[in-house]
């Protein structure tokens, strides 16, 4: 029977209680990232010096998620624009936040630059494996034989290409000894939330990082509960969850 | 704070590009985010060069757009931000200042024109005015200061950043290669000393936000296309209420002009080399020069134009100006007609011929 | 801090008295995540299941059987709109 | 009347733009003049979803139109979104066993309707929708019974073929919608 | 070749995007580079969905600007390529635009406009005019067809890809997110049926070039001003010589109309609407609706201008048509009045009584 | 002795003769790339099925060198301009001839997204370390140190990171089967005469090939005959010359 | 005449901006209006480098000019580029000893020079372009001859600092180029 | 093929006469990369030089030292502007 309840959710400081549900789907996988994220930011105590920054994408329904500074931006454009602000006032934490069509396809020579440059910021790549704001249509890390709106028979790798690898190819360019990259994954919440806290040490002590987590998109997989996490496991065999650059003592 | 190098009056004799470096530290601007393109440069050579001494910043990002939005960045935290392109560069920054005109960020750009469309050339043209007053999927909220000349680029560069910051429209110093290339003497001052004060710039994402403060969410994008009419009819209001405190024009000239030249930015000077020419022929010409060519100063076009027995446009581009007092000389009369260079500079000679044609066959509608 | 009340279902002395279990209903979308990762609906059992009460898109939300439920938690942290709380007694 | 105009908004989850589709399909095949713009927004659920439908025996000018001739609400949220589209031509329908407020409008007739309830309790929850076409089927008038079921074995034809009984839930539940407005009619 | 799947006339009850996509199998087109954008997705969808029956090509980009330029390159092999885009797709693939339109590239492209500036909304607008008549760096060298429903996005997506390999100017459909979602009847049917010939689309960069040939060398880049005036006045003259054979316009009683609406696209469609209405109110009321928004039908818009009493512009957007027609319109006197709402749809009923309140309070210039 | 010569000059049959003395600068590397280029193309007898591309950047410059049908690009677009064109014809071999900031900066969406789909063509990156079209200032690509007009004190990699590797990159994202990446340099032309015999082979196979070659410019380097040889050297300690990428059997 | 308006056209390598430079330096100095627009393009070397000065004074309006008081060619090329700025006013003056072509305009006045030669067998060829400058002092007579050193003494005094026969030299070739056009006139 | 008419220099005999050298004037550029890849240059010896005669931009061409010159042709592989060829003689 539903009731007055004598408690409220246990939501993290750093998300905004005011917003209500989120605007994601059910099941959406960029509502835990996102809640896990503003967890580590509670941990680390850094909400008065963080700016966010979302992607458009189904991250933009984040823009009024957390309870810290945020600018919603444009599609694939969040990384200069947090780097922007960091450059700014280094005093910052900034964070990009951005989907994987943002993050590889029309925003890949912000992320590979800023990468390259060591940014001070930290960049987040959800990756669900198609665009999920625009209906589903392939992505760059689209699965091989992946039914999407514009491979309605399955990705065909010999047209399309192998899916892309944000994280192994974000290590082959940043200097190892600022730079934190990881791969991580909804399925592992407590994993990915010590993950954020070491990128965001990383940043705080100056450097570039970067986080991809594999995610979940049960509305354009057309997946139900137990699909969408077999889905997620498929995922999880072939894009590797691991550290890929860290620097030594970073606390997570 | 950035470091000002002009503390009292000093003519020098530089570039076009070289001024409005000056002049942005002159207006204490403390960062600029650019990629180079030709012929705007040499403003960032030359920022570059005085960092040591101004103590600014300065970040070479990898493309206009990144420039553009990174440029967003900076402002949004606070500093007193800008950057400047050309050309292909400027159609591909529309993206980050369309996003600019819809948040009403105070974005400073410069614009040094260049032929188009495509690459071209390098070199000169007035053919990015429709786009830097109207490009992007928008409806041109932003205000465009034309200018003619080294002293112009010095004046108006500082003012740009106040008018951005005081009213929250992008604000463009559109100016061109022959500006951006060239020298003439001119005069650098310490804006204090003309009594200009510099508008505050406070950070709009504010870092260090107190616990009890509730977060700033800026945003671009709508659900319902009524939220987006409503933001924009304030915008429109808004927009044509200040219009008034922000217009500027020049004339010369034109009281008893029977042709009244229309002109923009580099190609008045041009203007007025033949209208003094013409004038010793004893032919009456004067000029009507639009100095912000967004918004227009339409009283006071409207009279000129009403006053005058004929009207000439002429740019260095396919009559992009002439679109944009069109629409608002509706209503009135007077036949005009045109001369065109597109890419190419106008010269007094041009315009001498040109307007000595129509006194001997007068323009119809 | 929040002064909003919430609605909800609230299961009280899971995991034998231990503690009680809440979901919110104005968060939960039904997206049924989180009965795949009870550890005890994986053992196979019936623990976490469908409600008879809606969320905020009324659909089903979801409900522990008190008597298997050993409050880890689990639900809570997947959840992705922090639609439970499991609450250990003092 | 030669145009009717029809809007019907409801949560993501409710079948709102399926329900339509029914109906504009249904228009389409017996030849009328048929124009449907389903509401779309940036986020993919959540938003209210609304159907905008115009069926007509001439051709259909206008895509949106200010006021409707019918308004069906299914959710507090489509209370809120739907009131600019009615006024006192509208005949209005809401689903009060979701809705927790009674629209507060000017209008021709404000019916409300339980679908819901009933779908859970008589019928079966993913009948809800089908309910609404029947409601829909009676407050306009425009089409026959037999339009609307030749449009669902369309769209739904597959489905009853693997699960005959399937065919009669949604008749069923069709004309309890179409009773509960003669009913409620006048309400 | 591709396979054309409509063979004899098929009435079909579609979204605008689904009939762009058979309009394009309809007209040939053998090959589509995009990337998502809404409200133009479907046009994507069905194009890929049907590829297994038409043979036909795609490729999903990485941006919209690859996407513009990729289809250049498509061209330039010889296929008739396109694309679609819209909102800030549209503004960064100015870039490719551009080029197109410097190159003289029979470049397609749809345009399913949506609010603006900047990402806004994803549902309606008429607020790309501007931006795709004029967008770039350059003078428009463009044409744009500006749809009003179902059978105008069939019709003239087929024209486009004649007009643009036939002229070798970019060619665009502009529509709107309403017509690309909405879903109304129309008729598809075989080009050859309407006795519609096809443009051949020969390669312009040729693959197996004979060892006797001389290699072909196209640029965008020139040296000097001059040489850029001499090419785009070429292209002037020309685009004004071809003007006659494609300006199209609709009229719809506005013969003896006192107040004449004036308006593109979908917005059209709620003129003529409210003309009805007005009409058995007694008050003459008619519409010009160019279809042709780049370039206007001149002639016949000023000769409908001339007759009526008032003018009633009316947008989805604040003005952009507007500013267009106002310039060819000059020296006419007939006062206008407006009724813009920027990304809303106008409908009928606005439109009724916008024109009753010009009845009684006349606009004056 | 100026005289009447009695043998024109050698030039591969794929350069055009009549565009005589390139417009390069004295001593420009994209000479050298260029002539070895064609003389490749000449080896391979694919003259007729070239087509050629350029960036906006000094490669402009090429747009009417090459005897093979060639478009001029904008800057950084080169890469979508060529896929284009193989995407609508796979007959065609495409060459995309580019400076390090086409590249790695303004059209580093292109180059991952076209290597990250195995994109039919040929992408050639000359890496000369600076932006030599605008008159020399800082590139992704640019040294520790190096003077140029965006960097005039020096290029502070604590403050620009370090120098762009296009080579490694591309390796890090492409499908080892089918693509061929290398690093090769100015100082060593019949190296690169056989690496772009490779790249092109591998092109014909149906892959995608990535060249980066380390050039030389003199102006905006403000070098002479000698510093510029003895700055290449520097170039190529630092950045490796060698063959990241291969597929067996590739003949060069 | 108030106004002077000077094109100076030749080879990358030729000099022509740096004697422009310090030509309208020396305007500058002397407290002349004056607007100088180095001619740019594409290519970095290699096309043919042009100046375009005015030394005035009152106001400078035009930046650009149709036609040029003064037109001093460098090369063939140059030639071939400058015909256009030059009308039955203008005083044009090329160097014999590089262009292997005489203008063919009409003009108020054609000096042919050899300064290039000169250079190479009198002076230095590093001095070439400081003859041309002699030249074009002599043309113009805008300015004086201490005006220049002084304007040379500012772009080339730490050279000359370094190496103080340069300055002689350079002094040298000034007025070698002055007394080369003051012989040449009226050829 | 060409028809062009080509003037330059052309230095008879080189490597004990097996071979001609001959630099096109019209295309050399004056950069001198040439001169450091010499081999024989690069023994510290003066084999290939600036010429006394001037290349497209008037500054001088390059020319080697009959003497030297071995004809290996390293110069002509080196040209940015292939304004170097060594002809072998049959
Ligand atoms: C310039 C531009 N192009 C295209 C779009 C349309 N668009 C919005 S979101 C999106 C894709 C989103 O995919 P992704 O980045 O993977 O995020 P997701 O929604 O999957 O989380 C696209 C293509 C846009 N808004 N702007
Ligand atoms: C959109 C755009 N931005 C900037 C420019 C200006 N621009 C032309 S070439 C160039 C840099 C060239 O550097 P690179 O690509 O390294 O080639 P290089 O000249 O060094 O060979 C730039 C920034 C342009 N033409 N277009
Ligand atoms: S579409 Fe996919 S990614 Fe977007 S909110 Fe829905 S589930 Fe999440
Ligand atoms: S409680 Fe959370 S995870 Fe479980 S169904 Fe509801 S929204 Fe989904
Ligand atoms: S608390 Fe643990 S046992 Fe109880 S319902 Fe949640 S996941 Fe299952
Ligand atoms: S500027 Fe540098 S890269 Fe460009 S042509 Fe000159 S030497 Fe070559
Ligand atoms: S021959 Fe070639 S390499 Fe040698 S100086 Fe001349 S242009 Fe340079
Ligand atoms: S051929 Fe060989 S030895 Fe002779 S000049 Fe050339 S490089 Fe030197
Ligand atoms: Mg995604
Ligand atoms: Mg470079």
């Amino acid at each position: 029977m539903v009731q007055v309840l004598d408690l409220p959710p246990v939501l993290p400081n750093a998300q905004d209680e005011e917003a209500g549900a989120s605007k994601f789907c059910p099941g959406c996988g960029h509502g835990m990232v996102l809640k896990t994220l503003a967890f580590a930011i509670d941990d680390l105590n850094i909400k008065d010096k963080t700016v966010f920054g979302c992607d458009i994408g189904c991250s933009l329904l984040s823009w009024n998620y957390m309870d810290v500074d945020s600018v919603q931006t444009h599609h694939g454009r969040t990384t200069p624009v947090i780097y922007g602000v960091t450059r700014a006032n280094p005093e910052i934490i900034g964070i990009a936040y951005m989907g994987d069509g943002g993050g590889l396809a029309i925003g890949a020579q912000h992320l590979v630059n800023a990468a390259v440059r060591g940014e001070k910021m930290l960049a987040i790549l959800v990756n669900n494996t198609n665009y999920g704001m625009t209906g589903g249509q392939m992505a760059p890390t689209t699965m091989p034989g992946q039914k999407t709106e514009t491979t309605p028979y399955g990705r065909d790798c010999s047209v399309t290409g192998k899916p892309a690898k944000g994280a192994e190819m974000v290590s082959s360019i940043v200097d190892p000894e600022k730079t934190y990259v990881a791969r991580a994954t909804v399925s592992n919440l407590r994993a990915l939330r010590k993950t954020f806290k070491k990128a965001l040490n990383n940043v705080q002590q100056g450097g570039f990082s970067f986080v991809e987590v594999l995610s979940v998109c049960p509305l354009n997989w057309r997946t139900n509960n137990v699909d969408t996490w077999g889905r997620l496991k498929t995922m999880e065999e072939f894009f590797e969850v691991k550290e890929f650059v860290s620097r030594e003592g970073l606390e997570g | 704070m950035v470091n000002k190098l002009i503390k009292e009056d000093t003519k020098m004799f530089l570039t076009g590009n070289e001024v409005l470096a000056y002049a942005a530290n002159a207006a204490e601007a403390d960062f600029m985010y650019g990629y180079p393109i030709t012929p705007q440069n040499e403003i960032m050579h030359t920022w570059c060069k005085l960092l040591p001494k101004t103590e600014a910043g300065f970040l070479q990002t990898e493309d206009e757009i990144s420039a553009g939005f990174s440029t967003i960045g900076g402002i949004l935290a606070g500093r007193r931000a800008f950057t400047a392109t050309a050309g292909p560069g400027n159609v591909i920054m529309q993206d980050a200042m369309s996003m600019a005109e819809m948040m009403r960020i105070p974005f400073v750009c410069a614009v040094m024109q260049r032929g188009g469309p495509s690459t071209a050339t390098v070199i000169y043209a007035q053919q990015e005015t429709t786009l830097t007053c109207f490009g992007g999927n928008g409806e041109g909220y932003r205000i465009v200061y034309s200018t003619a000349g080294h002293q112009d680029l010095f004046d108006y560069m500082i003012k740009a950043f106040n008018t951005a910051w005081k009213y929250k429209f992008p604000t463009f110093i559109l100016a061109d290669g022959y500006q951006g290339k060239m020298r003439e003497p001119v005069m650098l001052y310490d804006p204090a000393s003309r009594g200009i004060t510099m508008e505050k710039t406070p950070a709009i994402l504010r870092s260090g936000v107190s616990a009890d403060m509730k977060a700033n969410h800026i945003r671009n994008t709508f659900n319902l296309e009524e939220e987006l009419m409503e933001e924009l009819d304030k915008y429109e209001e808004e927009f044509n209420r200040i219009a008034p405190e922000i217009e500027e024009y020049e004339e010369y000239k034109a009281d008893d002009a029977e042709i009244l030249i229309i002109a923009h930015g580099i190609v008045a000077r041009s203007a007025m080399t033949a209208i003094d020419e013409l004038r010793e022929k004893g032919i009456k010409a004067g000029l009507f020069r639009p100095i912000t060519i967004r918004p227009l100063a339409v009283k006071p076009l409207r009279a000129a134009c009403q006053r005058a027995k004929q009207i000439l446009f002429t740019e260095s581009a396919n009559g992009q100006l002439a679109r944009m007092v069109l629409e608002k000389i509706y209503g009135i009369t007077t036949p005009y007609s045109t001369l065109y260079k597109m890419g190419v500079g106008v010269t007094g000679d041009d315009l001498v011929q040109k307007v000595e044609s129509m006194v001997k066959t007068p323009a119809a509608i | 801090m929040t002064t909003k009340q919430y609605m909800g279902i609230k299961v009280e002395g899971v995991a034998k008295g231990k503690a009680d279990w809440y979901c919110y209903t104005e968060l939960c979308k039904g997206c049924g995540l989180c009965l795949e990762k009870c550890p005890i609906n994986l053992k196979g059992e019936k623990c976490l299941q469908w409600s008879k009460e809606v969320g905020i898109y009324q659909t089903p939300a979801v409900q522990p059987d008190p008597e298997l439920c050993i409050g880890c938690g689990t639900c809570a942290l997947v959840c992705p709109d922090s639609a439970i709380r499991v609450e250990r007694k003092p | 009347m030669t145009r009717t105009k029809i809007a019907l908004a409801g949560e993501g989850g409710q079948g709102v733009q399926s329900v339509a589709k029914i109906l504009v399909e249904a228009g389409y095949e017996t030849g009328k003049q048929v124009l449907y713009i389903p509401n779309f927004g940036v986020e993919q659920r959540g938003g209210v979803s609304i159907a905008f439908c115009q069926i007509s025996d001439t051709k259909i000018g206008e895509p949106r139109y200010s006021k409707a001739d019918i308004v069906i609400m299914l959710s507090d949220r489509a209370i809120d979104r739907c009131t600019t589209y009615i006024d006192e031509n509208t005949t209005v329908v809401y689903d009060t066993s979701v809705c927790t407020k009674k629209p507060e409008v000017k209008c021709k007739k404000l019916i409300g309707v339980d679908a819901n309830l009933i779908a859970n309790t008589e019928l079966s929850a993913r009948v809800f929708n089908i309910i609404i076409l029947g409601v829909l089927l009676e407050a306009t008038h425009v089409l026959g019974l037999e339009d609307i079921k030749n449009a669902m074995e369309h769209a739904l034809g597959k489905k009853f073929d693997a699960k005959p009984e399937l065919r009669e839930l949604n008749y069923k539940a069709l004309e309890r919608g179409m009773n509960l407005l003669k009913e409620k009619a006048g309400v």
